[in-house]
């Protein structure tokens, strides 16, 4: 299994039947496909509607339904449309369960960094820093280093916060963690990863539990 | 996830002392079979959040006829001669808002902000203990969110995932309280499935619903 | 003609073509009936919806459609219907073009009391507050004095204010006056009514320009 | 009152240096008839509002991509590369704002409100010269409303009195510009007459509108 899709379907078990979840783009959107079948979310779209939907079939797109990323999308049954206020009332104002995002950097404060590198990529902050502030549940989910190899889970971010303190849960593909007052705790390891390899790739100090448990996919 | 539950299930769910804001403007858009089982109901003490207290025998006003109320926030009580009855006498809190900056409070709380600035009530006893802050010579109160354990909501039609749509100025205060309270019911004229309802005639996303009951029609009621 | 009719008909005259108009309980209300056949105004209902019609046939009452007061109306081709936080951003967003209001007291400088008596009436603000702040015009349409006989306008309002400096025109059976930054200006006056007699009736000192109009009906 | 114009009436209230705010999220919902009309016209120097600056070639960005804009406030320019390389080079400023607040601003100046709290960007750049505000140990940043001189806004269907319907996603941020700027042009793919609406599926009322344009079909316009 590729490392992405070990990291989704994790992120996958994380929701309860009815949650209400808005998934980032990215990483984040493919976490969808892999929500058991027994547990039923509402996706919702921050450019303003509920019940995200599959693709549609080839020669079927509405240009009128896309998702955040601009990709056609389709509205489930039950789905509904409004505007940019509501749609950020909806997650601002703790009517989330939860928001899976990328990060750039995330560290052991639980503060994010996902929108910009100064001198070098400035895309925007778009709607992340309203969903950090507003999900009651923040899901990081991210390749565990960087392209060079670089740790993205540090002691303390050196990029501009995208929030701060609002991280709850980090999952790589090396492992599902929580973001705790005193720390980052490592609560499940990838099937063959070893603590000393996760620990080596962390930018901070992981706090182990007495039973660590397996990332099942 | 079907919403729909019994008028005794939701009732169930309110609590002796609760705050609970409740849709309407006069009785237009009150969910009624809610409000009169309350009133034939053991609970009391509430804290009513209202447009305003309705008649005597009518609207959310049988609440404070009946005894059900020990406090009252709304923007006007001068359709119902019993709240300034009570009020005079002592028996009930009245805190009045007005209409606009209660519908902002409403709606600030459930889009999670932390306040708004109004010029509504400058100059007036609206702004005593409220901070007024200045800017290009135009004065504004700053008014706090308002939400409430429990919302009470009249909607024309409900899907079963509690998707809503109201019918003519019945909508008022409800689409606002449905986004500002801990639990949010809905009185509903008529239920239907779920995709049922047209994604853009929807005033109301599930989102914010968590039970729905159906109106009782005069025949069941009798 | 009796002396509200006199008022109504001529606050109807102030309005241009396309104006969105709020008009409060009673009296104001009744301005509608005379509005002049080629000037189109948007009434605009706080309760929530646009182009308010008049009273339906008995027995084609919707219980769905009734004015701020409650009492049945209807709703003309081009009306809509909105939720009380859009139908007040209208308000207070300066999208009214006027509104018209009663007044317990208004005084020189455009303070406007109507919404409580201490100790005796308290019916409360309900929307008044916001439309004071929000319309672009403030008409008070009222009879010239109490039932006692006593002037409503006057230096300096005694009773908890509405709003401050707020009203630009007041209409009564006796004139029509405009609340000007110097104080209150007469600008026409009802037929057979003379200077003297509106002054005697007044609480504040008119400001009377060169040419005086006469408030025809 | 009927407020359809032609293209060239709606262009011609359009002016050199104004600031311009523009529906749309990505290509969606974005007024591309009116859009294009300014890129093929004289106007220029123009102040953008829009949510993002879509693509060099298609919906907004096409106005940054021809030197239309001196300064565009946004929540996102990645998608246009053009954006981003005049920005490093000092061609064009760029503002940008939280997607949320952006979107709270704009309704914040349309409502009348001097301004609302909300925790977004607490902590971050954001926040860097503005007031933060602290109520139970929870931090807001205050965030002053934003209007503009022009509102350009794309809506499904338009009554003759400026009634408006938008269709799924295309809604976004047209209902929210439509309060909040001096002068308010609609590009409409249908145009009824005013009636022709049910009062309850309107979702912005007239009252806001000024102009409305009908979109040409690819006919028309070649």
């Amino acid at each position: 299994m590729n490392p992405r899709e070990r990291i989704a379907r994790r992120v996958a078990r994380i929701f309860k039947d009815g949650d209400v979840v808005n998934l980032g783009i990215g990483l984040p959107t493919s976490v969808a496909n892999y929500v058991p079948d027994e547990v039923h979310i509402v996706l919702h779209s921050e450019n303003g509607f509920t019940r995200v939907g599959p693709a549609p079939e080839p020669g079927q797109e509405d240009p009128d339904i896309v998702d955040a990323g601009g990709m056609p999308v389709t509205i489930l049954p039950g789905g509904c449309c409004f505007d940019s206020a509501t749609s950020f009332a909806i997650i601002r104002g703790g009517h989330l369960a939860a928001t899976v995002l990328g990060a750039l950097e995330v560290d052991q404060e639980g503060n994010l960094a996902n929108w910009m590198i100064p001198g070098k990529l400035v895309p925007g902050m778009g709607g992340a820093m309203d969903l950090v502030a507003g999900a009651r549940k923040v899901i990081i989910a991210m390749e565990h280093v960087t392209k060079n190899g670089d740790p993205k889970i540090v002691e303390k971010c050196d990029l501009p916060l995208t929030g701060a303190r609002k991280v709850n849960l980090i999952v790589t593909e090396l492992g599902f963690m929580e973001v705790t007052p005193d720390g980052i705790l490592l609560r499940e390891l990838a099937p063959g990863v070893t603590v000393e390899e996760i620990q080596s790739k962390t930018g901070a100090t992981l706090i182990l539990p007495d039973q660590i448990g397996v990332m099942t996919a | 996830m079907n919403k729909v539950v019994t008028m005794a299930e939701a009732l169930s769910r309110i609590k002796n002392g609760q705050s609970v804001m409740i849709g309407g403007f006069l009785t237009v858009g009150t969910p009624q079979g809610l409000v009169d089982a309350i009133v034939d109901s053991e609970i009391g003490e509430l804290t009513l959040i209202v447009n305003d207290t309705a008649f005597a025998d009518r609207g959310v006003g049988k609440l404070i006829a009946c005894d059900k109320v020990k406090k009252v926030i709304t923007s006007h009580i001068g359709t119902n001669k019993i709240t300034g009855k009570k009020m005079h006498a002592g028996e009930i809190e009245v805190e009045l808002v007005p209409q606009g900056s209660l519908a902002e409070k409403i709606r600030s709380e459930g889009a999670g902000l932390g306040g708004f600035l109004t010029p509504t009530g400058v100059g007036t006893a609206v702004e005593e203990n409220k901070q007024v802050m200045e800017f290009d010579g135009k004065k504004y109160i700053l008014e706090r969110p308002m939400g409430a354990d429990i919302a009470l909501i009249k909607a024309h039609k409900a899907d079963t995932s509690g998707n809503l749509v109201y019918r003519r100025a019945a909508r008022n205060f409800n689409p606002l309280m449905a986004m500002a309270a801990d639990l949010v019911i809905v009185e509903a004229d008529e239920i239907v499935e779920a995709g049922e309802l047209d994604p853009d005639e929807v005033m109301t996303p599930c989102v914010f619903v968590d039970l729905i009951v159906r109106k009782e029609s005069p025949n069941e009621s009798a």
